[in-house]
């Protein structure tokens, strides 16, 4: 464990929202493999507003530190944060999303539409091929709400049985939305057979909502993110709610701390970086409740 | 809410009797918001989504309670969703992470909610700090604190009873949680039509001064008037997680404003010392059937804010209007 | 003019009150026995207010000490008071607008019945404790909308409802004409009758004699005078409150020109108030208008003065029509109102004085717009100087008494220099002393050529300053009497014709 | 405010030259939360920090301007945050994809948001809907709008020149924006304290039927205060979308608090009639400082929130406290 070589002792990380899992298992991944190098890691929580986090970007700056991991919050990606960084000199590791137009360094991030692609397609397939299908998006004209649309259409379109009858969209990615829009959906609907759900805890609502109205045996519920409650509900295989797909959150976080030693080193890396997400159900899902990937 | 003269008899009676005064104006609106769906969709009318709306409604309904009071006696309320959210993590840790039986962790989860509202309270009439700041501050620290219980994470793997108690619905119809929220109407409105506390309710906010003049302990009721409406948001939060078997710190962002939006449709004056919890019921109704309807008709997120807002703002100049004509 | 023969029921020792660092009560002490009226007099900010509320328990006194029938007594707060048997009404009125008026009477004890509160009770009670006043209005109907002297009887109802062994009237007839002040007497020699101890405050000192078996004078927070009967000479008891003697209370009635400045023609109000108004002031005239309770005075005054609309008529100012849309509008033309209701329409009690006046003389204070600080403390100065309001400029309204805030809203308005003013009540609440100097001030601005409207519900005040006298009968104009043949009689039968 | 007798030399001096009645709490509050973070870290005593800081209160600071005027006069407007994400759009929309200068973008935007704020006016004085009501309806409504322009998704490519308003410290120390900011602050303050419309304000405070007897048009000034307060927000967005380089419509959410709790803090009592803007800029940077403080101590977000609540409350607290002590 000789830390001499690694060349930077403090970390600022920048997360939109803490609240969400996805973030606050990047923010772990971060610290955790931070911590066993022995690196300061300071994070700061935007609450979901891009003013806020230029705010804070700014006194990061003022602690000092080594390197910036960025994810940037809100629908606007603001490149203000990585210019600021740039000016110090300081590496830039972009999570999850880039301000167009100011890359940093690199970009981690989760892809999205390969992977809801094949979240969709498997619903599909468990609901037969055919039938009536809804889905439920997270905030509109978000990246991932728009990719993980798009992902999912590519699965529909295959298959001329699907029809997609409604869509609506949750204004905070939220359970209660998704239980409440799933609950107006089945009203409109009660044929349904398939449900997406932008992000588990819509698709978790959603399934709740199912199981209220009875029909846990006629749909099937797909949502995206792989988050720890998500995972541990799919485990126990006994929801409608059958299908994500987990993001390495982990792996990202510590994907992100190995850039930003490499940058400041001078050593090369690659422009995007893209770890997989994995389609996970009632079979592996307990693997990854016990180690996140 | 008025002894009228003419009140014995008819509609009179009626409207004193379920303190409609101020109501009736929204109560026209439901009916024709309700007319337009049915018409306009297939799906309104029918009981099934009936059942779902009161479904739907139920933690809006119960924090609308709370609400009232703090409205009728001339306060506010903002700590309404972060008390919520701060309920459910509390019985979320007892139940699932300390082990503790349902019992306990729902007890739990009210007493630490009503605790925050005793302290709102406290600021407000000992250290005199005016209620929306005081319940601003409250808001912030519970939605802090609601969120070091886990470091941010939810919590699942509630008993599977508890979410049955949201899902079944007894005789085809009453789940329990929705049985909850009829209770917890029916007895705020006989609480504050009939009991003597209640009353002094209408005093405080009409004046506090003479309310106190009038021998009435007008600290001691403040306190517990928002200790009651906190407690009442902890309740809401117990339901929401029987609801969604899940628990997490986000959850009851911005609900206070609901709550609020409910109540002053319903006719509860925000200077206080008018209104009542019937007009409460009326406007949340209003706003669940609104949601419910806009989203069968599927309409965007974005133009349901507007019309969201223009509801808002006529079902309350209506009855302005109505008042002035007469 | 019977001795009760027991001790006091309340004593009172060595009472003192500060507010911050000033002391407002110096050690007063007093005695209370069953069945006697004691009236409590003193000049504006005397102390007579505080003094009651200290027994009411809605204020603490600083030091001294008190017994209530025997035992120390010291409230805490008012429902302590009440519990023991202590009554009062409150100088300003205290309704709650938003509540019928049986819930008004009740508040705070309502009659209730395993446990729920007992509305048919509570209605029968009400309306029992309004007849009593001669008060026939149906106890579910809203406080708010009622005159103001339906609401004074009501708060007495309210207070004789509640079966104390002492009541506290503070000023209680400030609001009342002749007849429902007659009423209340009876109502207090009953209670007398059953061994209530009654403390009376009023200025109307024609009523003290009536109604008080014993006087006792404060001045500046001392207990000055005592009178073991209240059978005593105005002037007396006038000498012993402002500690100087006082000669004409009433100054002598200016001479008008013949120049008419002020004339109305067929108003009619909006509200249905009032209609069929016309008449002319005349310059340096002063013109009283005089009539029963609600006989729609108020709103008739309001209505020239732009505060409220008009549904039909015209006012004309030197010939030229000039009917107000607006406050500002008749501002603009030199017509002023200084209204009945001080708290609601007259004063920001949060505000200072210099603040206050500047309020209403916002164009005079500034220049092309911009405010100079040193005309609003000027402007400030002069008019507690040319009013003797007790106070200095930066103090707030609310700290001061009701008669000084009285004279700063005449002083607001009077600084305009306006050429017709319009003074609704304006020395309801206000003590002899101050009260004869605002008959100066009336009297000095006629002579000044102003025309001077004058509304009261004191006809001995009406008939002593006016020049003739317009009398209301429900919102109609009953007649226009000259001074020479105006008296109570012929005004009375006008007003009830 | 007031003009005291003691006033022309001295602290009496100062205090009624910059309005400090209700203030001093709060700023001496600011300077030993500054001296603290003074010896707690190493970095926030420095002129870069204290730039820094001034970058970071700008949009805050614009709209407690605006929400000062608000609550001086007795209202309230819960619409701010969201008008200003409207005004963000509008500009984005103008310039970006519309192709206009930029000089016009932001008189449509201005425009835009000014207009939101004289339909709140309006609801309240008009149709005498509660301003808690109206502009909360105006915060859907507009939030709305601003979401369907682009349907929700951010509009970048703004003129580079733009953006370095923002980031350019002019003379090494201000930047367009916060030169901006500090021209509004001392604008509100000559109006406030010396035009004759200003101390209008305080009177409609006071009390709006006293004011409308003494001559003020309450109506008028009630809308051009709402417009002027939604102008300014628009003014805010503005210089947002400077910062920021681009634009988003759910900027802005829950800005509303910041403001009023900032208002508040520095002594404008919620009941109108008192407070001022030197109050309000004081309030500012307390908010401010805080927030800057608790990142340069890498506080936890979560503990952040518990403590920004406790400092709103007990700032609050204090300036009663030393008013029932005099
Ligand atoms: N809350 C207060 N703060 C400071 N001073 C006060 C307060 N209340 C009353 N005072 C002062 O106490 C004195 C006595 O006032 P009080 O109201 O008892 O007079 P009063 O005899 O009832 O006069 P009035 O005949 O005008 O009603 C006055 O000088 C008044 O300015
Ligand atoms: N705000 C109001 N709403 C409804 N009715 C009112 C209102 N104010 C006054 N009235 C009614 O209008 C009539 C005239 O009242 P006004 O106050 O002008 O009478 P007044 O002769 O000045 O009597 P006083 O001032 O002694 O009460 C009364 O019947 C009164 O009840
Ligand atoms: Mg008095
Ligand atoms: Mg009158």
């Amino acid at each position: 464990d000789d830390h001499v070589g690694i060349g930077i002792e403090k970390i600022g990380l920048a997360v939109p929202n803490l609240q969400a899992d996805f973030f606050n298992q990047i923010k772990l991944g971060v610290e955790n493999y931070a911590a066993s190098l022995g690196i300061e890691v300071i994070t700061v929580d935007a609450k979901g507003d891009t003013a806020t986090q230029v705010s804070q970007v700014q006194d990061l700056i003022t602690q000092g530190i080594d390197a910036f991991i960025y994810i940037p919050a809100g629908a606007a990606a603001a490149a203000v944060p990585t210019r600021l960084a740039r000016q110090e000199g300081i590496p830039v590791i972009n999570v999850d999303r880039e301000p167009e137009g100011e890359p940093g360094d690199t970009v981690i991030y989760g892809e999205n539409v390969m992977s809801s692609y094949e979240v969709c397609s498997s619903i599909i397939e468990r609901a037969g091929g055919e039938g009536k299908m809804v889905i439920i998006h997270g905030q509109k004209g978000t990246t991932p709400e728009v990719q993980r649309f798009e992902g999912c259409k590519m699965a529909i379109d295959e298959n001329p049985g699907v029809e997609l009858v409604a869509q609506q969209w949750t204004q905070m990615w939220s359970p209660d939305e998704g239980f409440s829009i799933g609950q107006n959906m089945l009203q409109a609907h009660p044929d349904l057979k398939m449900i997406f759900g932008q992000a588990d805890g819509i698709a978790m609502g959603a399934a709740k909502a199912v199981q209220a109205a009875g029909l846990d045996d006629q749909i099937v519920v797909g949502g995206y993110d792989g988050d720890v409650a998500a995972l541990e509900s799919l485990a126990r295989c006994d929801t409608p709610f059958v299908v994500t797909a987990t993001q390495s959150t982990q792996a990202m976080g510590v994907l992100a701390v190995n850039s930003a030693i490499a940058v400041s080193k001078g050593a090369s890396v690659p422009a995007r970086q893209i770890p997989n997400a994995v389609l996970t159900d009632c079979e592996n899902a307990q693997q990854f409740v016990e180690k996140h990937p | 809410m008025s002894d009228t003269a003419d009140s014995r008899f008819g509609i009179g009676a009626l409207r004193e009797a379920f303190s409609l005064t101020g109501a009736t104006g929204p109560l026209i609106g439901l009916l024709l918001l309700c007319a337009f769906l049915s018409l306009a969709t297939d799906s309104f009318l029918s009981i099934r989504n009936f059942l779902n709306i009161l479904d739907q409604i139920t933690v809006l309904g119960i924090l609308a309670v709370g609400m009232t009071f703090v409205i009728l006696i001339g306060g506010i309320d903002l700590s309404v969703g972060s008390v919520l959210a701060l309920s459910m993590m509390v019985l979320g840790f007892l139940n699932v992470e300390a082990g503790l039986p349902m019992g306990l962790a729902i007890s739990g989860a009210l007493l630490a909610s009503g605790l925050a509202g005793a302290l709102s309270g406290v600021m407000i009439t000992v250290f005199a700090v005016p209620a929306f700041i005081a319940t601003l501050a409250m808001m912030s620290i519970a939605r802090g604190l609601a969120s070091m219980i886990t470091n941010g994470s939810q919590i699942i793997g509630f008993p599977i009873w508890f979410n049955m108690g949201a899902i079944v619905r007894h005789g085809g119809f009453l789940t329990m949680t929705v049985a909850v929220m009829l209770a917890v109407f029916i007895a705020a409105w006989l609480f504050q039509r009939y009991r003597k506390e209640g009353r002094e309710l209408y005093a405080i906010g009409g004046n506090p001064e003479v309310a106190r003049l009038a021998g009435i302990n007008v600290n001691r009721m403040t306190i517990l008037v928002y200790t009651a409406c906190a407690a009442l948001s902890g309740l809401g939060g117990v339901l929401l997680a029987a609801r969604l078997d899940a628990v997490q710190p986000t959850i009851g962002i911005a609900y206070e404003l609901d709550a609020i939006a409910a109540v002053v449709i319903g006719g509860t004056s925000l200077s206080g010392g008018t209104g009542g919890i019937v007009g409460t019921l009326i406007g949340v109704l209003i706003i669940g059937v609104l949601r419910n309807g806009l989203n069968l008709l599927s309409v965007s997120p974005f133009l349901q804010a507007v019309i969201i807002g223009l509801v808002i703002v006529l079902a309350v100049a209506a009855e302005t209007f109505k008042r002035a004509r007469r | 003019m019977t001795k009760p023969s027991s001790g006091p029921i309340l004593t009172l020792r060595n009472i003192c009150k500060s507010y911050g660092p000033i002391e407002v009560l110096h050690g007063v002490d007093l005695d209370v026995h069953a069945g006697e009226v004691v009236a409590l007099l003193g000049e504006n900010g005397a102390g007579k207010s505080t003094l009651s509320n200290i027994i009411s328990g809605a204020v603490r006194p600083s030091s001294g000490k008190m017994t209530w029938q025997g035992a120390p007594y010291a409230p805490a707060n008012p429902k302590e008071a009440i519990t023991a048997g202590v009554g009062m009404i409150q100088q300003e009125l205290l309704l709650l607008p938003q509540l019928s008026i049986a819930e008004n009477m009740f508040v705070g004890r309502y009659p209730s019945r395993a446990g729920r509160v007992d509305r048919a009770e509570m209605r029968r009670r009400a309306r029992e404790g309004m007849a009593r006043l001669g008060l026939d209005l149906p106890p579910g109907r809203l406080v708010a909308g009622l005159s103001t002297a339906s609401q004074q009887l009501i708060e007495i109802a309210k207070a004789l409802t509640h079966d104390a062994r002492l009541l506290i009237l503070d000023e209680p007839t400030a609001a009342l004409g002749g007849e429902e002040t007659q009423l209340l007497f009876r109502q207090i020699e009953r209670l007398k009758a059953e061994g209530v101890g009654i403390v009376y405050i009023s200025h109307r000192l024609e009523e003290i004699k009536q109604i008080a078996d014993r006087i006792v004078v404060l001045r500046d927070g001392e207990r000055v005078r005592d009178f073991d009967t209240a059978d005593m000479p105005v002037r007396t008891i006038v000498e012993a409150m402002v500690g100087r003697s006082m000669d004409q209370l009433f100054p002598p009635l200016s001479t008008p020109s013949d120049r008419i400045v002020l004339e109305v023609k067929g108003l009619k109000s909006r509200a249905g108030a009032f209609s069929g108004v016309d008449f002319e002031v005349r310059r340096g005239e002063i013109f009283g208008i005089s009539g029963l309770v609600g006989a729609g005075r108020t709103e008739l005054v309001r209505a020239i003065a732009g505060a409220d609309p008009l549904a039909e008529g015209s006012v004309l100012l030197n010939g030229q029509d000039v009917t107000p849309r607006s406050p500002r509008d008749a501002m603009d033309r030199g017509i002023v109102l200084v209204p009945e209701d001080r708290k609601q329409q007259g004063i920001i009690l949060d505000h200072s004085i210099a603040e206050n006046i500047a309020y209403s003389n916002l164009d005079a204070v500034a220049r092309g717009g911009w405010i100079a600080a040193r005309k609003v403390r000027s402007f400030a100065d002069d008019s507690i100087l040319r009013f003797g309001v007790k106070g200095r400029g930066h103090q707030k309204a609310n700290e001061m008494s009701g008669g000084n805030q009285q004279k700063v809203v005449i002083a607001k308005w009077l600084a305009r220099n306006p050429s017709v003013v319009l003074l609704d009540e304006p020395t309801r609440g206000i003590d002899v002393g101050a009260r004869s100097s605002i008959y100066e001030i009336i009297h000095a601005l006629a002579e000044a050529g102003v025309a001077v409207i004058v509304v009261s519900s004191d006809l001995e005040e009406v008939l002593g300053v006016s020049n003739r006298i317009l009398v209301m009968a429900a919102g109609r104009q009953a007649g226009i009497l000259d001074h020479k043949e105006a008296n109570d009689v012929s005004v009375m039968e006008l007003a009830t014709a």
